[in-house]
């Protein structure tokens, strides 16, 4: 047990920052993205080994060893200046290609992802499959050198500025669901893409749904081999599982509904004085400090290259619960001021935790609802047994 | 000893539910509320013949004269619909205000115009509940100062009842001079709520509320009993979609609802919410009938139901999947109206210790 | 509307009233049992149609219309006088053998059992079968004029001291489960049978084990025919579904933990002063009222011949949680107090909030657990989809 | 940075739990909780053997001189085994209370028999944390009076380290003039409380305790992190079998943990009881680490753990079904074991009062 980083880390520590405070004013804007200010700046950090750290530099990037400390201290300064880090292209395609990929894929796509020359969508959930997503029935079947994809997807980030999307479409119908799946590199200017947003009961639309009406798409844009998409996409998912929940993220949040409660009052008496709301602000800084500790155990388990196991399959399920309580929380304490909302004079926090309140509980029902996390926690590590196969659907 | 609904009770509540569903369906809530309206002309105008804003006042100003668990089934059906229609304040909460505290006058004049719908009343009393540093309004030689937070039916009211910070209601006309009305935006757009400010803006007081705090309390408990009969409608409006839903959506080829993890969402959210019903029934019965009860009985109701609104909002969103999270089916609308209701007039926590103040467990005051 | 009781109820009530002031000393103790007081004061009480009412006049009861609001008024006042009320014989078994026995079942135990000359214990749950009832495997075959029972029940309170068992067995083990089931009303006294207790978390002995080793039975001895135990079974299970989760013993028991907390200080401060424990009371107390006044809702349903149908079906799963909570409340309220138990000195309240907050947790589990009352629930009221029958056994 | 139990750490912790598993099996506990002991001089000599009392103790005063994680490792061993062996007071508490307080003259004297484990110490604090009217010890003149509630593992102990009013320690022998001991029976039988009654009793104050509350509130943090870390095992047994039961046990003819309803009671005590095992290493890691946390941290620790505790004691029981009611799988060993942890040294309501305190967001301190 030990907290503390050793001096290589806390040299490349010092290193990071001096970087930062000479170049930082070369940064782009927080949310700045596909500017030649922007590009630059990622050319600059691919070159000093901040971005795209791992992808090899035949393919556009730095070509580091994996170092997962370092890429932890590069966050933490990074989010301490409030500059935009550098990205890997996208975290969800790139080690996807840089593993499954052929050539050809790679020196295509790899270098302009990671140069951010190119953005990506995901094309996995359909309307009619969410939680069963091996169920999708958005189909292709070939004709001359061409993938013909008929169908559509929903909850696709993205869709309206992306120039590609990683598919999932069914090409072999006569197979068992999960073997007649292929996954499809499909550029968004195809004919026969048509992309219509999804508005969201926070009043933003975040999410797409996108139509494809006997769309071309080369045969060659496929990953692995036809029948293997659903495996290639579950080297993505394994990618993507530890981005929600951050349990910093919580701990940052409830700090400003701490702050909160000692701001405003009720009646004369700091809401921080109240000692039911702060019962309950206690209650939950307890429970977030558990999840943050329970993240350090996790990374000093990845360090190691151990699998943290049950500690990092619960992040999810508890972060974003988390999260949400603490939204929750937020509003409660203002009271009637909790409810006021877009532009509303009087605003607290530009009106952040209601958004939040309604995203953190699109996050526990995203990304596998909590019921689909719990079945693979009591599966997976706690080993009890799948329900059993039924006789016939009813 | 019958506890249940009588007949006439039961033909009131559907008939208020037949009139929604015919004018106010979803579609038609959407409308109003892109529009920024809190209230449509058409609708309210259907409320009026069915004689809504009357419910409670009494048949010699011109009203139904009917009670507060009659006023208590339309907040519900109301609730169930998210209607955009004034109710809570301009039908119930002034109307208490005025006959509790009102001058013979004042309930001549006003009375029977909140009756036929043709004049709205909208309530402002948060500083009595929650006051924020540097709000509240002062009154002095019939003059009123200061702002007043979260009035009550405001966008659409001609005038306004203001209790200051003795506790004393006044009357504002919509167009008294120094009177400045500025909206309020929450997430809850079926309601309209305002921040009124006052600058030696003249005002009538209600005589029977100086130095009496009881026409004030009848009236926020009155407010009370109606938003926790508007969350009960509201979420059993989310129960009933989630149910539907849990048979219809299909997954892993059987419907979602025979997974024992979403059938016992379902059952609990209808194990939670049931007994509020006869909580809320009992509660609005009690204010004429055990009026000793009716204060606890209509602080537990509004935190009770707070809680378990709450909860079947987050539980019947969950129940949707990602589809709960769009705003295709209009599901949101339902939650955020009882996030609305959780907050106005007092959250849980602050109303837990009204009802222990209720029953002598607690000596302070609130303020 | 109306809460108040009708002239006529209200006459009855001065009449029990009456009784009770006229004869209370001639009521047994409460706890009493099969005394000859105790079975003199049942006899008075039949005989003033206060005891055993709707059992017919040639079965030995008082043989009066059904009456819910009657049976109300004579549990309250009986409550209210500290009286033991009388019995009906037994509420499992008596309208059972009414509607299903023979006649010379009915005249054999019906009169005994009202007058409390005999008493009855309840052959249900067996080891292997808790939830699924239907699985039992306890088996009889039929010899001659008797059937020959071997296997065990358990959770089988009273067994140590009932003349009578009412049971569940096996007699058609080639037919479907719920079809081969038979219900058998067993002699204590016969040879073959073993009684054991079940030593259970709270330190007693409520309930028992029972064994059977080719313990004969006559076959005269059947309620029904062969194979249709299951549905004599629910007929019983019926009636006792209301008796748990009263919820007019949450409000009671309620009312002692707050008087536990105005009484008891901590640091010179009452408990009720105590913000944070007077929130949770708070947040309890509604939850009890809303049971309460649901329980009142059942009672008009009952008294106009209605069913209450959502209303009385989720008392079991709200009212044992409620108990159990009110219970968890008085422990934390006490502190280090709360966890006296046995003889300790100190103790409050007997130490029965710890055996409360045991016994509910076990009620909470028995009479059908909490997830088999959220399984009825949503398929029995909400109307979703039992679970599709599954291929084979896992 | 590697927040993890390192290679020792593992090994004390698995020579303990081997330790315990062979020598002090459910059934031994039976034994022991029957025969109303809560020592068994076997079980404890081996503890002795393993040098787990001195644990904590300098080695300077023949002690492991080992720190708070370690200690914390042990505790939540023994929870995990509900072994009946005195720990919290007599290898935690007091070794912390006479290392911050003691002179050199009562470590010399305590500190090696305490590690030796040849004598043990009972430890009284519960009137500085929730008082009871008429309770608590006053000083004077070397001389104590008055009643010591809840003194943790008393029955067992050769002498009584007490705090009295004014929050200093006195030594008081085990068969001093005027001392009195009386049982107190707990639904926990693995461990002893005793009520200690002083009529003048001559007692030895902790020099170091004298106007300084760091000894007291050391003692109390240590005792407390030390319940929090018992909990952790209890809870982590008691998830552990009701898997292995869910797996076994068979309804409708599958496994009950297959039933979507089981396997999510199993998940979701997984999912709330992971990550108060990295909030007890963090919390006993800080004491020596981070000061400036450790009090908030262990605040935390204890309050979280007893609300975690609870509910997986609770979830694990109803996955048992009947069984879990029954003495025949001695589940409520555990149940219990978590009951008395929960109240010991400050319930959670209060103990997040402290939480708050040691942030500086409450400002009055008890009693």
């Amino acid at each position: 047990m030990d907290l503390a980083y050793s001096d290589e880390y806390e040299a490349y520590r010092v290193e990071v920052r001096s970087f930062l405070e000479e170049n930082k004013d070369r940064a782009p804007a927080v949310g700045e993205h596909r500017t030649r200010s922007a590009r630059e700046w990622q050319q600059l950090l691919i070159e000093r080994g901040y971005a795209a750290c791992i992808v090899p530099r035949r393919y556009g990037g730095a070509g580091l060893q994996p170092d997962i400390l370092r890429s932890r201290i590069l966050a933490e300064e990074f989010a301490c200046a409030r500059v935009p880090a550098g990205d890997s292209g996208d975290d969800r395609i790139v080690p996807v290609l840089l593993e499954l990929g052929t050539e050809e894929q790679r020196q295509f796509f790899v270098g302009p992802s990671v140069r951010g020359e190119i953005s990506w969508c995901q094309g996995y959930s359909e309307p009619g499959s969410g939680s069963d997503l091996a169920s999708l029935q958005t189909r292709a079947h070939v004709d001359g050198d061409d993938f013909v994809v008929n169908g559509s997807k929903i909850w696709t980030s993205g869709a309206k500025t992306a120039e590609w999307m990683f598919c999932l479409v069914r090409t072999e119908p006569d197979e068992p669901k999960h073997q007649g799946i292929s996954y499809l590199l499909i550029s968004m200017d195809s004919p026969g893409i048509e992309v219509r947003p999804l508005k969201q009961m926070t009043g933003d639309s975040q999410f797409n749904e996108v139509f494809f009406t006997d769309c071309r798409v080369p045969i060659t844009s496929i990953v692995g081999k036809r029948g293997e998409g659903w495996f290639v996409a579950n080297a993505t998912l394994k990618h993507e599982r530890g981005g929600l929940g951050d349990p910093d993220e919580a701990e940052k949040r409830f700090g400003y509904v701490l702050d909160l409660m000692k701001e405003e009052t009720i009646n004369g008496q700091r809401i921080i004085d109240i000692p039911s709301y702060r019962d309950r602000a206690m209650a939950l800084q307890g429970r977030i400090l558990s999840m943050k500790f329970n993240g350090m155990r996790c990374l000093s388990h990845d360090i190691k290259g151990e699998d943290p196991g049950l500690a990092r399959w619960i992040v999810k399920l508890q972060g974003c619960e988390l999260n949400h309580q603490v939204a929750g929380l937020a509003i409660d304490v203002m009271g009637e001021l909790g409810v006021l909302y877009d532009d509303s004079p009087h605003l607290r926090d530009r009106g952040l935790w209601q958004h939040r309140f309604m995203m953190d509980l699109g996050l526990i029902i995203g990304g596998g609802t909590a019921q689909i996390q719990k079945n693979l926690i009591g599966e997976r590590v706690l080993g009890l047994p799948k329900e059993p196969k039924f006789e016939q659907p009813i | 000893m019958e506890f249940l609904l009588d007949p006439a009770q039961l033909m009131l509540q559907q008939s208020v539910a037949r009139f929604l569903q015919s004018q106010c369906a979803l579609d038609r809530v959407r409308e109003i509320a892109d529009a920024e309206q809190t209230i449509a002309d058409d609708v309210y105008e259907s409320a009026r013949d069915l004689e809504i804003p009357g419910i409670l006042i009494p048949e010699k100003f011109g009203g139904v004269g009917l009670g507060f668990l009659e006023a208590a089934l339309i907040a519900e059906t109301l609730g169930y619909a998210v209607a955009p229609v004034p109710f809570t304040a301009t039908s119930v909460m002034a109307p208490t205000a005025l006959l509790a505290g009102g001058s013979d006058a004042q309930k001549t004049e006003w009375l029977p115009r909140l009756a036929s719908g043709e004049k709205t009343l909208a309530v402002g009393v948060t500083e009595q509940i929650a006051r924020r540093t540097g709000y509240g309004v002062t009154a002095l030689d019939g003059k009123l100062d200061g702002t007043a937070m979260f009035v009550l039916e405001a966008m659409e009211a001609d005038a306004y009842l203001l209790a200051d910070a003795a506790g004393a209601f006044h009357l504002v006309a919509g167009d008294a001079p120094g009177l400045d009305r500025n909206k309020l935006k929450t997430v809850d757009r079926t309601r309209s709520v305002a921040e009124v400010s006052l600058d030696s803006t003249p005002a009538e007081v209600l005589p029977g509320s100086v130095g009496n705090g009881e026409p004030l309390h009848a009236t926020i408990d009155a407010g009370r009993l109606m938003l926790a009969a508007d969350t009960l409608g509201a979420a059993q409006a989310m129960l009933n979609q989630a149910v539907a839903y849990a048979k219809e959506r299909r997954q892993f080829n059987r419907p979602i609802g025979s997974f024992q993890a979403v059938k016992h969402m379902c059952s609990e959210m209808a194990a939670e919410l049931e007994p509020c019903r006869s909580l809320v029934w009992y509660a609005a019965h009690s204010v004429a009938a055990i009026p000793s009860e009716a204060r606890l009985m209509i602080c537990h109701a509004k935190a009770h139901l707070a809680e378990v609104g709450q909860f079947v909002a987050r539980t019947a969103t969950e129940v949707h999947g990602g589809m709960g999270f769009t705003d295709l089916l209009g599901l949101h609308y339902w939650f955020k109206r009882i996030g609305f209701n959780r907050q106005m007039l007092g959250g849980p926590e602050l109303i837990r210790d009204d009802a222990a103040r209720a029953q002598g467990l607690l000596a302070d005051s609130p303020g």
